[in-house]
């Protein structure tokens, strides 16, 4: 084998594809193999074990998880370099012919969570089918969020990010954490069931088509297509944030998550051209500003991060147990 | 001791014989008065064609009422396909054509107006070879009566099932296996189910293409006396092998060759006296 | 590349071998006028010969061409120097002999190269042409040596028919036992994660449960509210849309049949069939989108205008658009065995009176039906397999309705998500997936017991 | 109609019964037919309107859009030694010519963002091609050579009217000034649509302009070559055998059930068995044609056994009986007068088979088909991916440029499929006849 | 005038006679002697059952070097089957099951072991229905050559298929046309093919059911002529319903009934003096 093998994650997948592109294009290197996988498929995978049949780079849109990290211990995958490469903005958008909606986490929470307090303080289940029912604000409008299936990363973040950041406003649940956390996350992760949030498949353009052609749905999905499709769909406002490149980079939209990928140290300097493709990702011209991931919809991340992560990246400093 | 149809074709080029007499017995036009008055059925220069063969060259030939028609002729001559005319059969044979004109009770059956679901239900046909439906043999009778709706009631079907089976000898062979396949019968009795099925819609016109063909003597006896006694009321024609058949069963008698009608005439005088040298050639032939 | 040629030089032999014994067997019995006193006729002896010749060496061939990398990378561990192996793991040393290989070939090497791993890489062009030459004189000899044998046995007496007949139905007979290999490792790759699952889930809840939540903790740290594993919704939501998809397939299908065998024009029956057949080939994204887009809008804005709550996504999309993909199982299966059934036996109907269609109905289409049946068979099990339309056009939704409007989801769909997203191998949820896919197995299984037993009830034999 | 005696009565009932329904079944049969010929203008229908549908979205993929500038091709620049090598040649700062060009084109451009916006107009791909350009005509060098540069997968959007240049600034991915730039270029008469070679001769890309359908073609190609040539022998060989050899009993009933069964088993689960048993056990390299084409084939073999079966069924056994009363062994009874009569509908489960090899995505999800592999394979143990495969990834690509190219490699696979099921029509032509 | 089988059964309880004579008129065991000495071939004890149903009720009988034995009997009674066993034909009928031993030259034929591919190549049958191969008429007729590698050259094919078409009667009606094909001849112009196709191979044994069965007299007469020339080398079984024709091909003469061999024996002597009350009754309703 004299090219790299990558495996994982679907979001990554864009990106990644990208930096192999230009990879091969621009060296004598072999263009990689990039599978898409699904990050814990992709993990599954990289964790198997060292050789040539094994990939050498997995990408996560999440952190790799302490049981993963054994799984490779096990295998003898023991020197791993993590690599976070920027954010991914969840957007949470409908038609342009709708109205454009300002939400607040606390009322995305109360919109699809599957259990919601009522005056006495009490969670019973969710009783609201319109928006003005959850905010006076919002418009008249039936809750209808098309969304992705528990299978999704996307659908982790949304759910850590956005109905827990909501759920947490109330004070009493807040306090639960310490007491009962099982109980705390049933609450604030649990997404209602009856019919209110459509799982919609993995596909993010069919959401916006659907979107489309239903201007009252509300659509769950990776900022890329929201910019791709900004003369069809708009994205909501969340705590009065517009998902926009900024406001994601700056942090200040609040649903966005990290995306990484993982090499596996043993294969650097075995499989011809893993540093020199781990330096063209960590490169300004991929993931800076400027550079042609952000063009692909990546976030980058801010500059003081992306020199400390690129020197590590490139140095292959192992990472330690998550 | 035995004629070839070579050997009778040898034999025209040297028996000729002179005058009036010779004309006919060589004539390229048939033989005797195919017509008869207020016929059943009329059939005037009747050609058909299997792609460029023609397999009729230019028939005329008329089927009374309440007479029984035989066909004669050897193997290949065109019985079958003529017979296949009448009943409009030969609409479903890929690149046959007709030409001509056949009329049932003065209507002209190949009009595009005819529908010929009623035209075959008034002239029905038993094929030569036997083709029972892979149905039990209760329903390949009760099929025809069924699909025109000729009883009104399960008994009023199962007699008429029985009686048909019964006319055509069968009846005692099958009654207690009614539900069997009737694809599963020996071949004669295959071809008497096959006639059973056909009189079981009393058609107005039987065409029966060598219906004895697999029966042995009593079952054939069967049949021609069912033949006799369907005369009374409908006509029939029925191509035969079997010149004593022809001559037990019909009133006329057509003889074939190659295509052409060669002669038509009373059943006696056919047998007895025939005109045409190929109708004697092919009478004189006869084993028996 | 070397594989190919000795391939050819196999056919070569092949052909070779089946000339000699065809020759040999017709001198054998002194010349072509008399080639009636032998067994069998010529040919069968030359392809005796043939075949002995080349099937035994071709399977050596396979063989080889399998294990001969192996090989020759077990014998260059073995032969490379202590110092380059000491302390090396089997996956590194795997890739040590990857780099080797890649310098041998001429590809990109990550490293500088070293004296020793030059040398490790000729040592490697080495055994491998060894290994490849040994390659060529063994399957080579195998198929001579064979051949051999093969062309002396080709005398007059000797049943070359028979043993050719029973080479070819002992192929025969292993190309059947195939089906049978492979539901041996369906059952094998998805009972142990079942019992796995099982050993989680109770299966009373699993059949008889009413409620099928995915929402369950996927991860430790993913807490759901709800994790059900009653799978009765699936079968149901598969039943629904599998039968809407029979109720568009099967009327429009063999309808298709019948009015291509029995009434089209030639020409037309030329062209509609392969261009019906062309439904079965678009790809199932395309029938999404355009369920999705296309179908569902309509049928939402049909039941709005009628007072009707629909759901934007629903089991009459799917199943309307994954009917019409399955239409050429039902209608080119069935217009083949329609154009089947013998002529006379429309003959025998059209002359009692019938009507096109009732000798259609009552005749042709019973005589028909075994393998109608198989069309329609197959076109169910279509439906039932399908997962794309289902997922873009009917969502992921779990309910236990029987309201076609509503939202469903089915057994594949639920199979293809729980194996393709984010997911966990020792988790219930994951392993749902295969106890999914066994109870699917059993479920048709007994179907397909009980549409053998129907279609031998009705079965008829023509002719 | 008849004037018959009365005492004809049995066959006057019958043609009164006849006439007293005919309307009615003529009206019932012609209501069959309407709806025979209804089912198969619905059917032809569906496939017009899937088609119309393809080809509207997808047609405009097959030209794209270029921008003519001169460029400045400098000796020193490209061959400072004036070599003539081509190594050095293909070494030169392309990229930099470019930029130069339209720098050079758009003077007043001078803002580090809007030149970064100006450079974005030409594909990343266009260095590439003009290098080829030079190589393959080095007199072009020391000269300033009008070239036709390929413009970015957005200038092409927007000149193809797939960006609505009227919607506000806001709304729209091209910006106010891209589009002025645009407008000039265009009233200049400095861009063109092409027919678009690259989609037909590239592997793919994450670059839409870029992106090609050759590597999944030939995937698909070796994929299904190698599919229909063990499925065809093995389902054709084992339904004979089952279907006439095997004796009839228990067990061949179970082996019938289970072929039955196995259509039904979800696509995806032969994905399952590839992943377990081929990549598993006997090391079959995963991502490759080979590995694809034997779950392919476990997938398709059902389909073309069921059909091979329904076809010999329906063979006359008088048939059999005739060669076999000739004296020829059951074997020669079969390949002789059986099969070239059971052929048309083995073909129908073969093209039927194939057609749905051809559009399946699932079971490759599980062998690793879903890849991003810009190289075309030269072989069945290259790493390749499939057309479906290719245009499920496509469709899933967030870029608006993606939405033809994938309706295009749907075209494409549509025009594979015909091909590939031609010849099998005309073979299943020729043999089809009624008996 | 007729007798139907109904009337024979009826009269069996009616018309009973005495002593020895009687016991042989109405014995349930073969009358007469069923076998012969150097038989070709030899069956004993055959039954055959379709499913539940006995068709053959163990049948003994021989048949002769270079002799022709008929077979006749009511349409029914199990001569197709009885000779369907004869090259094992039977074999592939779903269902079909015989028992008993046939011997051809001593050799079992229902042996397992035994190839039942020569042993049809030896024993050739001519079906009761015609059944040509779907193929051109020459090919019809060189395909048994070709299979056993009868001829080695074109020329050598092309004079088997010629001799067999004209000892089969149909070179002149068919030797302009041998690409036809063979489904588009007419019926007796198929059987007549089917026939060619038979000897086309030269069988040792012809087992012919109703080979004559849609054939004009003429055609009927080259057949006759055809099985006498044969009975020099082969030995030939033939169903017939035609007494006439028993009478005039075959030595020797064997009459089944309901499944049962009720008597065999010299042609002439079963024509002339038949001994069993059903023979007679069979014989006796002749017409003609
Ligand atoms: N395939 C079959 N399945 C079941 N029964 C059958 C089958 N073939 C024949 N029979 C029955 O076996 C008996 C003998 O049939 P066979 O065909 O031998 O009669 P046959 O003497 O040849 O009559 P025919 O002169 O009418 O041809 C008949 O009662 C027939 O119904
Ligand atoms: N379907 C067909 N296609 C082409 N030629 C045909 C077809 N059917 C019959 N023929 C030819 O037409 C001629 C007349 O055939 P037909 O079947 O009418 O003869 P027939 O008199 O019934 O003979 P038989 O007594 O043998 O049944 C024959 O030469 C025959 O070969
Ligand atoms: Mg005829
Ligand atoms: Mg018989
Ligand atoms: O494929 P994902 O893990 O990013 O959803």
């Amino acid at each position: 084998r004299d090219s790299i093998y990558i495996v994982g994650s679907s979001t990554v997948f864009p990106f990644s594809t990208a930096v192999a592109e230009t990879f091969g294009r621009n060296t004598d290197f072999a263009t990689p193999k990039v599978e898409s996988t699904g990050s814990g498929g992709g993990l599954k995978l990289f964790c198997a074990g060292v050789g040539v049949d094994h990939p050498d780079i997995t990408n996560a849109s999440r952190r790799m998880k302490a049981s993963e990290f054994e799984l490779c211990q096990e295998a003898g995958v023991e020197d791993i370099t993590e690599v976070k490469i920027g954010y991914d903005g969840i957007a949470i958008a409908n038609s342009r012919e709708g109205e454009r909606l300002d939400l607040s986490l606390r009322d995305i929470w109360l919109a699809l969570a599957k259990d919601v307090p009522n005056e006495a303080g009490e969670l019973v289940p969710n009783p609201y089918q319109t928006w003005n029912e959850v905010n006076p604000d919002l418009p008249e409008i039936t809750i209808e969020v098309l969304g992705p299936p528990p299978t999704s990363g996307t659908r982790d973040a949304f759910v850590e990010l956005a109905m827990e950041g909501g759920c947490k406003t109330y004070d009493f649940i807040k306090a639960m954490k310490q007491e009962d956390k099982s109980r705390y996350k049933a609450v604030c992760h649990g997404i209602r069931e009856d019919g209110a949030y459509v799982e919609a498949g993995e596909n993010d353009n069919l959401i916006v088509q659907k979107l489309v052609a239903n201007p009252d749905a509300l659509g769950i999905f990776g900022f890329s297509f929201l910019d791709q499709n900004a003369d069809q769909v708009q994205g909501s406002k969340v705590d009065g944030v517009e998902p926009t490149f900024e406001s994601i980079a700056d942090g200040d939209y609040p649903v966005s998550r990290s995306l990484f990928f993982y090499v596996k140290n043993a294969h650097v300097g075995t499989i011809p051209g893993i540093a020199e493709f781990v330096a063209e990702f960590t490169g300004e011209q991929a993931w800076g500003p400027e550079g042609y991931l952000v063009d692909k919809g990546l976030i980058p991340l801010p500059e003081a991060m992306r020199a400390e992560v690129a020197s590590a990246a490139q140095s292959f400093a192992p990472m330690s147990r998550p | 001791m035995i004629t070839t149809v070579e050997e009778i074709q040898r034999s025209t080029s040297t028996a000729m014989r002179s005058g009036e007499l010779a004309r006919v017995r060589e004539s390229r036009e048939t033989v005797g008065d195919y017509s008869v008055p207020d016929a059943r059925m009329r059939c005037r220069d009747i050609e058909v064609w299997y792609g460029d063969k023609r397999a009729i060259h230019g028939v005329n030939l008329d089927l009374g009422r309440n007479e029984v028609l035989s066909m004669i002729g050897p193997s290949g001559c065109g019985k079958s396909t003529f017979l296949r005319c009448l009943n409009r059969m030969n609409d479903t044979i890929d690149g046959c054509r007709v030409s001509g004109s056949i009329q049932l009770d003065g209507e002209e059956i190949y009009d595009r107006a005819l529908d010929p679901v009623p035209l075959r239900a008034r002239v029905g046909m038993v094929f030569q070879k036997p083709n029972p439906f892979p149905k039990s043999i209760y329903e390949n009778v009760a099929y025809g009566p069924r699909i025109h709706g000729l009883t009104t009631s399960k008994a009023e079907l199962d007699a008429l099932v029985e009686t048909s089976l019964r006319k055509a000898g069968l009846w005692d062979e099958v009654k207690d296996r009614l539900e069997a396949p009737g694809t599963g019968l020996s071949g004669g009795q295959q071809q008497r189910l096959c006639i059973a099925r056909t009189i079981a819609v009393s058609p107005e016109v039987i065409l029966m293409d060598e219906p004895c063909s697999a029966l042995d003597p009593i079952a054939t006896a069967i049949i021609e006396e069912l033949i006799d006694e369907l005369r009374a009321n409908y006509s029939i024609a029925i191509v035969t092998h079997s010149m004593q058949q022809a001559a037990r069963v019909s009133q006329r008698t057509a003889y074939f060759h190659l295509g052409d009608l060669v002669e038509v005439g009373e059943t006696n005088q056919i047998f007895t006296n025939p005109q045409h040298r190929l109708t004697e050639d092919y009478i004189t032939g006869r084993f028996g | 590349m070397q594989d190919w040629i000795l391939l050819l030089v196999l056919l070569a032999v092949m052909t070779a071998a089946y000339h000699l014994g065809r020759r040999r067997a017709v001198s054998g019995v002194g010349g072509p006028s008399q080639v009636h006193r032998l067994h069998s006729l010529p040919a069968y002896y030359g392809l005796y010969a043939a075949l002995w010749a080349g099937l035994p060496a071709l399977l050596l061939l396979a063989l080889w061409t399998g294990l001969q990398d192996q090989l020759v990378l077990m014998l260059l561990q073995a032969q490379l120097p202590r110092e380059m192996t000491a302390g090396l793991s089997e996956g590194r040393l795997g890739l040590l002999v990857n780099d080797i290989k890649n310098l041998a070939s001429g590809a990109m090497v990550s490293t500088e190269v070293s004296p020793e791993l030059q040398a490790a890489a000729a040592q490697y062009a080495r055994l491998d042409r060894l290994g490849r030459w040994s390659m060529w004189v063994a399957v080579l000899a195998l198929a001579l040596g064979c051949g051999w044998i093969a062309w002396g046995r080709a005398r007059p007496r000797f049943k070359a028919r028979n043993q050719v007949e029973t080479m070819v139905m002992a192929v025969m007979v292993i190309f059947s036992s195939i089906a049978i290999l492979t539901t041996l490792g369906i059952v094998l790759s998805v009972l142990f994660e079942s019992l796995r699952f099982f050993s989680m889930v109770s299966p009373l809840e699993f059949f008889f449960g009413t409620l099928w939540s995915p929402q369950t903790a996927l991860r430790a740290d993913q807490v759901g509210a709800s994790g059900a594993f009653g799978a009765v919704p699936l079968f149901t939501g598969t039943l629904m849309v599998s039968a809407i998809a029979m109720l568009v397939a099967v009327p429009i299908g063999l309808l298709s049949a019948i009015y291509l065998s029995e009434y089209a024009p030639r020409r037309l029956r030329a062209v509609a069939k392969p261009v019906l057949e062309v439904l079965a080939g678009i790809p199932t994204v395309v029938y999404g989108f355009f369920a999705a887009l296309t179908v569902a809008p309509f049928i939402r804005e049909l039941g709005q205008s009628v007072g009707l709550d629909v759901a934007s996504e629903s089991a009459l999309a799917a199943g309307l658009v994954m009917g019409v993909m399955i239409i050429p199982f039902v209608s080119s299966l069935s217009e083949d065995v329609i154009n089947a059934v013998p002529q006379s036996l429309r003959d025998g109907s059209y002359a009692l009176g019938a009507t096109e269609s009732e000798t259609i109905k009552r005749v042709i289409i019973p005589a028909a039906l075994p393998g109608i049946v198989g069309g329609v068979l197959l076109a169910v099990s279509r439906a039932i397999g399908e997962t794309m339309i289902v997922v873009m056009a009917a969502g992921l939704a779990a309910n236990l309705t029987a309201n076609p409007l509503d939202s469903v989801t089915t057994v594949t769909v639920q199979i293809v998500t729980l194996l393709t997203g984010d997911q966990e191998f020792d988790s219930a949820k994951t392993l749902a997936a295969f106890a999914l896919g066994l109870t699917l197995f059993a479920v048709t299984l007994v179907l397909n017991v009980l549409a053998l037993h129907i279609v031998r009830k009705y079965r008829e034999q023509y002719d | 109609m008849t004037d018959q005696t009365p005492a004809s009565a049995p066959h006057k009932r019958t043609i009164d019964a006849v006439n007293a329904s005919l309307k009615r079944r003529r009206a019932k049969e012609r209501r069959f037919r309407r709806l025979g010929a209804a089912a198969v203008a619905l059917g032809l229908l569906f496939v017009a309107l899937l088609f119309a549908d393809i080809v509207g979205k997808g047609h405009t993929a097959f030209q794209q859009t270029y921008i003519k500038l001169p460029v400045v091709l400098e000796r020193a620049q490209i061959d400072p030694e004036g070599s003539g090598s081509a190594e050095v040649i293909a070494r030169a700062n392309y990229l930099g010519i470019i930029r130069a060009a339209l720098r050079a084109h758009f003077p007043e451009v001078t803002a580090r963002r809007d030149k970064r916006a100006l450079y974005q107009m030409v594909s990343v791909g266009a260095p590439q091609l003009l290098r080829d350009r030079v190589l393959a005509d080095p007199a072009l060098i020391g000269t300033t050579a009008e070239v036709w540069l390929l413009a970015d997968d957005d200038i092409d959007m927007v000149v193809k009217g797939q960006i609505d240049r009227t919607l506000p600034e806001s709304k729209r991915r091209v910006k106010d000034q891209t589009l002025g730039w645009i407008e000039r270029l265009e009233s200049e008469g400095r861009i063109t649509k092409r027919f678009n070679t690259i989609f037909f001769t590239n592997g793919t890309s994450r670059e839409p302009e870029l992106a090609g359908i050759a590597g999944a073609l030939a995937g698909s190609f070796y994929t299904l070559a190698l599919t229909l040539l063990l499925s065809f022998p093995i389902g054709v060989g084992a339904a004979i055998y089952l279907e006439e050899f095997a004796p009839k009993n228990r067990w061949t009933d179970l082996i019938e059930v289970n072929i039955n069964n196995l259509a039904a088993v979800p696509s995806i689960v032969f994905g399952l068995l590839g992943l377990a048993v081929f990549i598993g056990i006997f090391g079959v390299p995963r991502s490759t044609p080979l590995v694809a084409a034997l779950v392919l084939t476990l997938m398709t073999l059902p389909t073309i056994i069921i059909s091979s079966r329904a076809a010999l069924k329906s063979v006359p056994p008088s048939i059999r009986e005739a060669a076999l009363g000739v004296g020829a062994s059951s074997l020669q009874t079969q390949f002789h007068h059986v099969l070239p009569l059971a052929l048309p509908g083995m073909l129908t489960g073969a093209i039927i088979g194939m057609a749905q090899a051809l559009g399946e995505t699932a079971p490759l999800l599980m062998i690793g088909m879903i890849a991003f592999i810009v190289d075309v394979p030269a072989g069945f143990t290259d790493p390749a991916t499939v057309l479906p495969v290719q245009i499920f990834l496509w469709a899933d690509s967030p870029e608006r440029a993606f939405v033809e190219r994938t309706s295009a490699a749907i075209m494409v696979l549509l025009a594979f499929l015909i091909l590939m099921n031609l010849a099998a029509v005309l073979l299943r032509r020729r043999f089809e006849r009624r008996w």
